[in-house]
């Protein structure tokens, strides 16, 4: 490519806000999301503080989060199957900025979590799961690779606060307790 | 096409969500094709836009529901029939021989539709604060009838022959008992258009699955064929301004493209009825003029009752969006769906007799000035 | 293996015959339609055409949410040169870039379209008060939004799992920036191009660890547009067409947290498609030159491996023996990429591409890979760690 | 589908959301500038494209060649027109309004605004004239120009 002109006119943005003929504009875009048959289930039971998942009738698979269909087999799931919500920590990592970017005060630790759940290998490459905040772990159990693998439980929001949100679940903690130097 | 499935066709599904109805969809066309997803479809193409469905890069959200997981699934933000064309394309270019194509719509779950038309406004034109943002369609409503000299009558006529035939269409929730002098009683809401004129909104999902001619004749004898499809835009909606008032030369392009791949030179003798654009009444005229279905003047062959279900050429035997409800990026979709259920005999209610070929044309709506045609027939 | 079915009898070979871009900034003055006007422009006057040589559009852009408009599709159809013509805009998030020319292989390969003008934009800088607010919407809204969840922490969970199943550190990932920064200082467009070492990507600001500030790309504003055409118009054109022989795209499931995120078994399934219909058995020696999509540095590794150009878990090691320099056995990303050209999300893909365009014909001036190359990959990334699409490029 | 589906509406769970960026700041581009410029002065653009005269003038032609700006002095006249009563909820307006593709006899296109007239007043062809806002007001938006209004036959 012959790199005698590259179109294209760098501009700052306190020079820009000084043109004319800039536009501002706040958008507005409301939306009542349907949640339908399997997450309706699914945030009743965060609401009573339990973990469903569905079965895939094919691959014996239990599905966690739920769906109406098993996306391998593409056959509708069948039975409702409660899950402990024990686990153990796939990958984790720690938050020191907000959803614009702006630093946070207090980083926030969060993880992906396989779940104990019927019909998955051990160590096989899908699994019921859930991503969510892990609590009573520092960030040097993350960053020394100690927290992977790590044996994890849901840690519930006392019952009047829940409300049948994945935020009922206030975090993921380590089963047994770890004095937490 | 070798097989469709739906499922909605109701103002609103609250008891799926989007997923579920692709699913409920997916399931159904792939029976009717009889075909398993998981290993006889080679690719899946999802027709979506982020604003309509209210989650950004909602094309991860395709492949699950309709089979596609692990498998060539690719989204393109545009009518379901643009997704047909390109299913048209792959098959056509031998690398591809089975495509399934889905398109839905759930706009009960939009809260506020206005402001989503007017977020696809040009920034500059929005700075105007328009108080409907379906502004243009009186604009070209206008221009048109002073054109063509069709009348406010004619427009009414087509609003009451769409949904007076939709009660017969169990797909058809908007339909309504409606008589011309209330259409012309009733004050306009966008001059010159009333309320009647302009289609609501229908939630639907909506699934076709597309094969190459000898896994089509394989598969058994109920296959549709896509004889040819084409779309074209005239200007995009950073330049409106510069659109040709009161004409749609995207719906003539596209219709020139579509005859020229199907060998067809005058359709009005060379199909047996169509299914067209009506979201607002004008169009429907509009469109019949630039597909060359307009004879001496489309609103005079209206007037003579030539496009009634019993007349010379059937226009929107289905009762037509004004009917069926606008189901955003599957209006394309559902418009291609009466037209496959007529030419195989199960449209039910609205069916009407011997019908082997037919013509499909569907707009994105404004702002935009993009159509689609596909011309579609059965042995 | 899963993958086209294909009567390997393609009716119509396909060429990239031009191929041109804008400057990629964190903030240009163009508007969005301007900007796939003057990419359009470069790629055409590159080609020795001009728009009423092109049958047929394809338009490339990830979210509307960024450029601030929605049905951005039809909003870039005439920058695009879409006047009164056929346009259709392609969208799988990150996946887009490398998707426009597949698209645009079957518009040609169908003999629909002789002439494609395919043309990736993005404008990031329309966003406040930072783009990266944007990716706030791209989860799911019932599910995951509650969290608060943003862009880089998806990433970071992904290298996390890299590194711990590779046994790879931040060291040896931190290379790749190095690399792709340091070959971008030849890049006319480049908006991040520097000489860093190791350390200053250790030292810079931590995000979301293990991700710091110069393991990830910039926001950036940008156009990029290729020319492709049927094999009797590209030998009219230019005695050096460049062939696409291979495409291929997978999605997998949308529930990411429901796989292990070490592997991108999704552009594995990608390139075997593309590898199969390019006659292409064993990519790691028959692929000369690599464009993978590198939007962080763990990424372009990830990639390497997904794209089966190294064993998995084999590529830190590759890297540190400078395998993958331009002057090594397989350079990759030798433009600069995503880490020093820039990421404008759906032109850098199609940048990408664009490189392997001039690499293989010999016209990447100083960026031009040391040993002889003839058949090249590119792939781009995109979604919830789901979308991969793949084009093999030869002459 | 789901092989058992329940239905009473309490049954379903809805979830209300937004998806909604604080802010756009959207850039005019270079040609913008220039016609945001002369806004400010009180002149309209237009393009020449060849020897077509387009309104408003835009970046680029319909052959993507680089059009020249002109400026555009009028006569203006309606080229189309509705009236709004109704937003798309179906509240009515406290006063129909009238919008217009506003152009001139010769020029391709036209510019999209308000039009001060009676309702049943405007007509296609109606001679109007651009009325800007004070100078201190204008920012080189279309807004600049608040409305057009009929020509008064002198």
């Amino acid at each position: 490519m012959k790199p005698e002109r590259v179109p294209g006119r760098y501009i700052r943005e306190e020079d820009l806000r000084r043109l004319p003929g800039v536009i501002e504009y706040t958008p507005t875009a409301r939306y009542s999301y349907s949640a339908g048959q399997a997450l309706s289930e699914f945030l009743r039971g965060l609401k009573d503080g339990r973990i469903l998942g569905k079965l895939c009738p094919s691959c014996r698979r239990v599905l966690v989060p739920p769906r109406v269909y098993c996306e391998f087999c593409f056959t509708p799931t069948t039975e409702w199957v409660e899950v402990t919500g024990a686990g153990r920590v796939e990958t984790a990592v720690i938050s020191y900025i907000g959803v614009a970017r702006e630093r946070l005060e207090k980083p926030e630790i969060i993880g992906v979590i396989r779940l104990d759940a019927p019909g998955h290998a051990e160590n096989s490459f899908d699994f019921a799961g859930l991503f969510h905040k892990l609590c009573g772990v520092t960030e040097d159990d993350v960053k020394s690779g100690r927290v992977i693998g790590m044996r994890v439980k849901p840690r519930w929001k006392p019952v009047h606060e829940r409300v049948g949100s994945i935020l009922d679940i206030e975090c993921f903690e380590p089963l047994q307790p770890r004095e937490v130097v | 096409m070798v097989g469709v499935g739906w499922y909605g066709f109701k103002p609103t599904v609250p008891e799926l969500s989007f997923r579920e109805m692709m699913f409920e969809a997916a399931v159904r066309a792939y029976e009717d094709a009889g075909v398993d997803p998981r290993r006889d479809v080679d690719a899946f193409i999802s027709c979506q836009e982020d604003f309509w469905e209210g989650i950004a890069i909602s094309d991860e959200f395709a492949p699950e529901p309709i089979g596609g997981v692990l498998r060539p699934t690719m989204t393109i933000t545009g009518d379901g029939l643009q997704c047909v064309g390109q299913a048209y394309m792959m098959i056509k270019s031998g690398a591809f021989n089975v495509v399934a194509v889905e398109a839905h719509a759930k706009p009960s779950d939009i809260m506020s539709p206005q402001e989503i038309y007017e977020f696809s406004l040009d920034p500059n034109i929005r700075t105007l604060k328009i108080s409907n943002p379906l502004f243009q369609a009186g604009l070209d409503a206008v221009a048109y009838m002073r054109r063509s000299g069709a009348s406010r009558e004619h427009l009414a006529m087509v609003a009451v022959k769409n949904k007076v035939r939709g009660l017969l269409n169990s797909r058809a929730s908007h339909s309504a008992k409606l008589t011309l002098d209330q259409v012309l009683d009733s004050k306009p809401v966008i001059h010159p258009l009333t309320r009647y004129e302009i289609a609501g909104f229908t939630d639907v999902a909506i699934n076709v699955v597309l094969a190459s001619e000898d896994v089509a004749r394989r598969l058994g004898d109920k296959h549709v064929w896509v004889e040819g499809i084409w779309w074209a835009t005239e200007v995009g909606t950073g330049a409106v301004e510069w659109h040709e008032w009161g004409r749609m030369p995207s719906m003539r392009l596209a219709a020139l493209g579509a005859y020229k791949l199907a060998g067809v030179e005058d359709p009005l003798r060379q199909t047996d009825f169509s299914e067209v654009e009506d979201r607002f009444s004008y169009m429907e005229l509009l469109s019949l003029e630039e597909l060359g279905l307009g004879g001496g003047g489309a609103h005079r062959m209206l007037e003579s009752g030539y496009y009634n279900p019993e007349g010379g050429y059937p226009v929107n035997p289905s009762g037509g969006s004004l009917s069926m409800g606008v189901t955003l990026e599957a209006t394309g979709l559902s418009r291609l769906l009466e037209v496959v259920l007529q030419l195989r005999g199960e449209a039910g209610g609205v069916q009407l007799k011997d019908v082997r070929r037919a013509v499909v044309a569907s707009w994105r709506g404004p702002p935009t000035y993009t159509s689609i045609v596909a011309v579609v027939s059965r042995d | 293996m899963v993958g086209v079915k294909s009567n390997i009898f393609v009716k119509d070979k396909v060429a990239i015959v031009g191929a041109g871009l804008t400057l990629f900034r964190r903030r240009l003055l163009e508007t969005p339609r301007d900007l796939a006007w003057e990419a359009s422009r470069e790629a055409l006057s590159s080609a020795g055409l001009t728009l009423k040589d092109i049958d047929c559009i394809v338009v490339g852009s990830a979210p509307d949410a960024f450029d601030g408009i929605h049905m951005k599709g039809e909003y870039l159809a005439d920058g695009s040169g879409g006047f009164n013509k056929p346009v259709v805009r392609v969208f799988v998030g990150g996946g887009t870039g490398v998707m426009v020319p597949v698209v645009a292989w079957w518009h040609v390969a169908s003999g629909l379209c002789k002439t494609v003008l395919a043309v990736g934009e993005e404008k990031m800088s329309h966003a406040y008060p930072h783009p990266q607010g944007v990716f706030a919407y791209i989860w799911d809204p019932i599910l995951e939004r509650p969290l608060g969840p943003n862009l880089i922490w998806i990433f970071a969970l992904e290298m996390r799992r890299y590194m711990h199943v590779c046994n790879a550190s931040k060291e040896d990932i931190a290379l790749v920036s190095v690399k792709n920064k340091r070959n971008a200082l030849d890049h006319p467009a480049a908006q991040a191009a520097a000489k860093i070492t190791v350390d200053d990507v250790l030292k810079s600001e931590v995000l979301v660890w293990p991700v710091q500030l110069l393991d990830i790309s910039p926001v950036s504003d940008g156009a990029a547009a290729l020319v492709l055409a049927s094999e009797s118009v590209a030998r009219r054109v230019t005695d050096t067409p460049v062939w696409v022989e291979g495409i291929g795209f997978t999605l997998d499931n949308t529930h990411w947290y429901n796989r292990d995120l070490a592997y991108p078994r999704y552009l594995e399934y990608a390139a075997r498609m593309a590898y199969k219909m390019a006659g292409i058995e064993r990519p790691w020696r028959e692929i000369d030159v690599a464009e993978p999509y590198d939007p962080f540095d763990y990424k372009e590794l990830h990639h390497i491996e997904g794209l089966m150009l190294a064993r998995r878990c084999e590529a830190p090691k590759l890297l540190k023996e400078g395998y993958f320099d331009r002057s090594g056995e397989l350079p990759t990303s030798p433009g600069g990429g995503l880490l020093g050209v820039g990421n404008p999300i759906a032109a850098a893909g199609v940048m990408k591409v664009a490189e392997l365009f001039w690499q293989l014909r010999y016209e990447a001036g100083a960026r031009q890979v040391k040993k002889p190359v003839h058949k090249a990959v590119a792939n781009a990334w995109g979604d919830l760690m789901q979308a991969g699409t793949v084009v093999v490029l030869s002459t | 589908m789901s092989l058992w589906k329940k239905s009473r509406v309490s049954d379903v769970v809805h979830v209300e959301g937004r998806m909604e960026t604080e802010r756009y700041i959207y850039t005019p581009g270079p040609v913008g500038v220039k016609v945001a410029e002369a806004l400010m002065e009180g002149r309209i653009m237009g393009v020449k494209c060849g020897n077509k005269l387009y309104i408003p003038a835009k970046t680029y032609c319909p052959d993507h060649s680089e059009g020249e700006l002109v400026e555009v002095k009028g006569p203006w006249i309606v080229k189309s027109y509705t009236i709004i009563y109704e937003d798309m909820y179906g509240a009515k307006l406290d006063k129909p309004v009238v919008i217009a593709l506003v152009g001139t006899e010769e020029a391709h296109g036209g510019l999209i605004h308000y039009v001060e007239v009676e309702p049943d007043k405007v007509k296609v062809g109606l001679k109007v004239e651009p009325v800007f806002r004070p100078k201190e007001e204008r920012r080189g938006l279309i807004t600049d120009v608040m409305f057009f209004k009929p020509v008064e036959h002198s």
